[in-house]
């Protein structure tokens, strides 16, 4: 019986091949053109560039790329969920691990939402505190970007170099908070502790430091030739295009959209702060990663001014109970992160637990512009375009 | 810049169903919809200036899922953002896909419909996006539980559950594909 | 780092001291070259870049760079299972990853070695206890040789787990 | 060239056949020549991994032996035992002989290459013209390696090979045809002899041609295309395992210690520096180092160029400037 099927099926087989070849023929005969075979590569999830557990079908045409289907969800390990059993405060570490290259921004997203839920007020000095976290792992998260970008390119030393500064940064945030990585630093109502002494002097030493080996970089990626042929005018997108796609943040801006949260709609202490949104206008591939070194510089800016101003006193609202309870309410609140627009939308039913909390992670909106922008680049390009989106998929899955 | 704009949050006349507007503590200015009136309502907004639509979500409650949608706009002088409320029947959970107004739509419903099992009408590609093809049930519903999931509680405990802590750490050799995969 | 050797040392006789009883020759050669492979195998780790989640930046990459430098013993970062000996699993993995990762383990040949790093893949983590996509600990799906805790752990317990699996690789015999 | 007159009278007094003489001479030579190359590797990899760890501010191997420096024995040692992975859909003859054909393609070049006076195994008189043309069938192994793993990285990776290599031969070619009009010969000591000003400086445009082409030819950064690692995870060698890898590891430091020597010989002068002539094959090791070590810096330093932006610098940059440099010779010759 097996037998039988078998014979048929290769049967089939055989009269399909033989169709194919007649069909072949005559189509020669019609046309002079090259006949060539799309090539289906599995793209991940598991690759050298694929920033985590991406996995996009990709076709190809040779070398130009004629079809993506993204897959993702390889990392989903149900946060939303998750919210619905913790309390408002249990949930803090859950953001570090959504976006795991800038948990402080993370943290900070969540908090400011549940202090508005919660009517909550927070100490002055918290808020410099957070700005000058945030900011610093805006660096932090921009030199990931830049060195995973030369790595694609097949640069692999400035990997070393924006590594290496990203390290200080680290041990800034380990002397503040004990944590390398996942810092759990914000409390609804403040920061978890105060300073060190002399923290400050120390970041405004690292932020002089930085200031000066950027512009070295700069010239050893950003003007490098080949990087400068590689990106430019590669899978440009214009500012219509970028906001039908919902895109946020550097990779928005870079098409010339002047939309950033910390101007749009400020939120802490960045009103008092003199700083420029980034704003780019080619949208290309190479206006995406400077302006994510632009926003470094921005970020320095930041820092300063922000050491400069801060003032003296708690770090945490005095008389917040150790668990909030918000009243029952629904509050939405978002901040700039390093990737994008990140919000937070919380309902509360007056319990100690919140009701549902929504995650608006940018990296997924900005993901799934991608089989849009790299059909028809190159295959090296769409592992480029691929990075210059930036997606974290700690966030893109959640 | 953005700071030089001066921010006029009343300018709301020539947005559609303008009366039903209310400024929600919060969320901001929200709009809720029955969802018959959802694309209208949605096709008005994007003609007015929302160009970016940042996310849709759901919320479940015990006889319906709200659906919430967040649109912001760059291009209106008071770069407003809006929330677009509406409701679907659990029984009937559909709706009209917005895909054709915002591309960027697309994830997010497929997410909406993974998570809730909410069906966009119209949507070009609707599957699962988190969960594997095969999954059963939509987790994000209040009533979805699997062996590791804490019983939806109606105690306000801050600690979980000590048992369910001990239950994982003993669930043996279990085929890891297999594992998770039980019925709602 | 001697105590332990030591201690590894007394383990119950590998193949090649077998041999060396029953053929006092031919087992004194084996041994040599068994020391000769070890040797190599010790202190020569490729490992291959398998980062899930949060822990592939922290463990992986930075093991990487100048401040840590793994090249400085010999490991080396590969990005095909088939030139690695070491596999880092670092970070959650989901059910619907575990297939992938299983796949991967059986693409890198002999002699392979896992090390799980951080919480997630040891047990499941210590926050996805009530998880419904979470593999709890990938030990679940591949045998592993060693576990590094932390959430993520620092890059200097990576290199110390790598430390315990060469005293691991020197207790082996040579014929597994 | 060796065969001295007392040799060959010992020969023909003991009855031995001159070619018998001929080949075991030879074959003791590439004996030698083999185990050089085997040390050389393992130099180049060590000074590869201390260049680019210098250059990266790390410090490269430093555990194994002392400073490191048995570190390359270790893998060698470990990637011979590893286990032979063999994949099931793998052409059985063209996987085998892919890494023993991109091996050997690369070693035969170096036996025309004279690294002192008359250390050479075999001073042919169309030396130039062999040193061109038998590395080119490397590349034919790497088609056969791409297309008989049954891998489709390693398949886009093994044409990408063909694609480039064959579009650098042209101009790498060409590149040294004005040597020869400068030299009067295609023998490589007569080269080395005919420098007495190096042809660096009578050739610069040839020069550069020549230095990018190799660079293209030998697969470094910025050509590095067969195994771009962002895209390809390893290129035509993604499915080799072990020992197989190791033949295309040492193929590929092989064909590097090929393409600097070769250098030396066409553009620095060979042997010849000051001192008496037993130095010569000191001066030699000093110029090769230094070519190696400029293209280990470039590798290190600059990213990795498109597939179609090789092909545009090959074709439309490369190819005229050969021409160009021909056009020049010729001219300031005939002056």
């Amino acid at each position: 019986m097996d037998k039988l099927e078998q014979l048929k099926t290769t049967r089939a087989d055989l009269d399909d091949l033989s169709a194919e070849f007649s069909s072949n023929e005559e189509s020669e005969e019609g046309s002079k053109d090259i006949k060539t075979d799309v090539l289906t590569i599995n793209f991940g999830p598991q690759h050298p560039s694929a920033h985590g557990v991406f996995r996009g079908v990709f076709e190809v045409d040779g070398e130009i790329i004629v079809g993506i289907e993204p897959h993702i969800g390889y990392l989903h390990r149900c946060f939303e969920k998750i919210a619905e059993h913790r309390t408002y405060t249990q949930f803090i570490p859950f953001t570090d691990r959504m976006d795991y290259l800038s948990s402080m921004l993370n943290n900070w997203g969540y908090v400011i939402s549940v202090e508005k839920l919660a009517d909550v007020a927070v100490p002055e000095r918290a808020e410099y505190l957070r700005v000058i976290v945030g900011e610093l792992n805006r660096i932090a998260s921009h030199l990931v970007f830049l060195s995973t970008a030369a790595i694609e390119a097949g640069a692999l030393t400035p990997y070393f170099y924006y590594f290496d500064e990203r390290e200080r940064i680290l041990w800034l945030f380990e002397q503040l908070c004990g944590a390398r990585f996942t810092y759990n630093y914000m409390r609804v109502g403040g920061v978890r502790v105060d300073t060190p002494d002399g923290w400050l002097d120390d970041v405004l030493a690292f932020t002089e430091r930085l200031e000066k080996t950027m512009v070295d970089y700069d010239k050893l990626l950003l003007g490098n030739y080949i990087f400068k042929k590689r990106m430019k005018g590669v899978a440009p997108f214009s500012a219509e295009q970028a906001l039908d796609w919902g895109l946020t943040g550097p990779s928005l801006r870079a098409s010339g959209v002047n939309y950033d949260v910390r101007k749009a709609d400020p939120y802490s202490v960045y009103p008092r702060i003199d700083f420029d949104a980034v704003v780019l206008y080619n949208g290309d591939n190479l206006d995406r990663v400077i302006a994510r070194s632009q926003e470094i510089i921005q970020s320095i800016n930041i820092i300063k001014q922000a050491v400069a101003q801060i003032p003296d006193g708690r770090v945490y609202s005095p008389g917040m109970p150790r668990y909030v309870t918000p009243p029952p309410g629904e509050a939405y609140a978002h901040i700039e992160s390093s990737r994008g627009d990140l919000g937070f939308y919380i309902i509360s039913d007056g319990s100690p637990k919140p009701y549902r909390v929504k995650i608006q992670g940018p990296s997924f909106g900005n993901l799934q512009v991608l089989p849009a922008i790299a059909t028809g680049s190159f295959f090296s390009d769409a592992v480029l375009i691929f990075g210059t989106l930036d997606a974290v998929f700690g966030e893109v899955d959640r | 810049m953005s700071d030089e704009i001066n921010v006029n949050d009343n300018n709301i006349e020539d947005l559609p169903a303008k009366g039903m507007i209310v400024q929600e503590k919060g969320l901001g200015y929200t709009l809720t919809v029955d969802r018959k009136d959802l694309f209208k309502t949605a096709t008005g907004l994007k003609e007015a200036g929302f160009d970016l639509f940042l996310f849709v979500s759901g919320v479940d409650y015990p006889n319906h899922i709200k659906l919430v949608y967040r649109i912001y706009s760059t291009k209106r002088a008071n770069r407003m953002a809006f929330v677009v409320k509406t409701e679907v029947p659990k029984r009937d959970p559909v709706v009209d896909s917005l895909v054709p107004l915002w591309s960027a739509a697309n994830w997010h419903e497929r997410e909406a419909y993974d998570l809730f099992g909410v069906e966009f009408k119209g949507h070009p590609d609707l599957r699962r996006i988190f969960m594997p093809e095969d999954w059963v049930g939509h987790p994000l519903r209040k009533d979805y539980s699997d062996g590791h999931m804490l019983v939806s509680d109606s105690d306000t405990q801050a600690k979980p559950k000590l048992s369910v802590v001990d239950s994982q750490t003993d669930d043996g050799d279990e085929d890891a594909g297999d594992e998770g995969k039980s019925e709602e | 780092m001697d105590l332990t050797k030591g201690q590894l040392i007394q383990q119950p006789a590998s193949k090649a001291g077998i041999l060396q009883e029953q053929a006092p020759g031919a087992g004194l050669i084996l041994g040599k070259a068994g020391d000769l492979l070890n040797w190599s195998r010790k202190n020569s780790i490729w490992w291959m870049a398998f980062g899930l989640a949060c822990c592939a930046i922290e463990s992986l990459m930075c093991l990487n760079t100048a401040r840590y430098d793994m090249d400085r013993h010999g490991g080396l970062l590969r990005n095909t299972p088939r030139l690695s000996d070491l596999m880092l699993v670092a970070g959650t993995l989901t059910h619907k990853m575990a297939d992938i990762t299983q796949h991967l383990y059986e693409q890198m040949p002999e002699p392979r070695y896992v090390m799980a790093i951080g919480g997630c893949a040891i047990n499941g983590g210590p926050f996805y206890y009530d998880s419904y996509t979470v593999v709890r600990g990938v030990d679940k799906i591949i045998p592993v040789d060693v576990y590094v805790p932390g959430c993520p752990p620092r890059p200097e317990a990576v290199m110390y787990g790598i430390e315990q699996l060469k005293e691991k690789i020197i207790a082996r015999g040579m014929i597994e | 060239m060796l065969t001295s007159v007392e040799l060959v009278e010992f020969a023909a007094k003991n009855g031995i056949p001159i070619w018998a003489l001929d080949a075991s001479i030879a074959l003791v030579l590439a004996l030698a020549v083999f185990s050089l190359c085997g040390l050389g590797v393992i130099v180049l990899v060590y000074m590869e991994r201390k260049v680019s760890a210098d250059i990266q501010l790390r410090l490269g191997p430093t555990h194994v032996g002392p400073r490191g420096s048995l570190q390359l024995i270790a893998d060698m040692i470990k990637l011979l035992s590893k286990e032979d992975v063999f994949p099931k859909h793998a052409d059985r003859w063209l996987f085998r002989l892919a890494p023993a054909l991109v091996f050997i393609a690369a070693f035969v070049g170096l036996m025309v290459i004279p690294i002192g006076p008359r250390l050479v195994v075999q001073d042919l008189s169309v030396g130039l013209l062999y040193v061109l043309a038998i590395p080119s069938i490397a590349v034919a192994g790497l088609i056969m390696a791409g297309f008989g793993s049954y891998n489709k990285y390693a398949m886009m990776g093994g044409l990408r090979a063909a694609a480039q290599m064959v579009s650098y031969e042209v101009p790498r070619a060409l590149s040294v045809i004005g040597i020869v009009m400068l030299a009067g010969s295609a023998k490589l000591s007569t080269i080395v002899d005919a420098q007495g000003f190096w042809y660096i400086f009578l050739q610069p445009i040839g020069f550069m041609v020549f230095l990018v082409s190799t660079l293209a030819e030998i697969n470094r950064v910025p050509f590095d295309m067969p195994e771009a690692e962002s895209e390809l995870v390893h290129g035509y060698s993604t499915e080799y395992s072990g020992m197989r890898y190791a033949f295309f590891l040492f193929g590929e430091y092989i064909a590097l210690i090929s393409a600097a020597a070769l250098t030396v010989v066409l553009f620095l002068g060979g042997w010849h520096g000051p001192g008496p002539e037993l130095l010569g094959p000191i001066w030699f090791a000093i110029k090769f180092f230094g070519v190696v070590f400029v293209i280990m810096w470039v590798r290190w330093t600059l990213p990795r160029f498109r597939i179609d932006q090789v092909m545009d610098l090959g074709w439309k940059v490369l190819l005229p400037l050969a021409l160009l440099n021909i056009l020049i010779t010729g001219i300031v010759m005939s002056i």
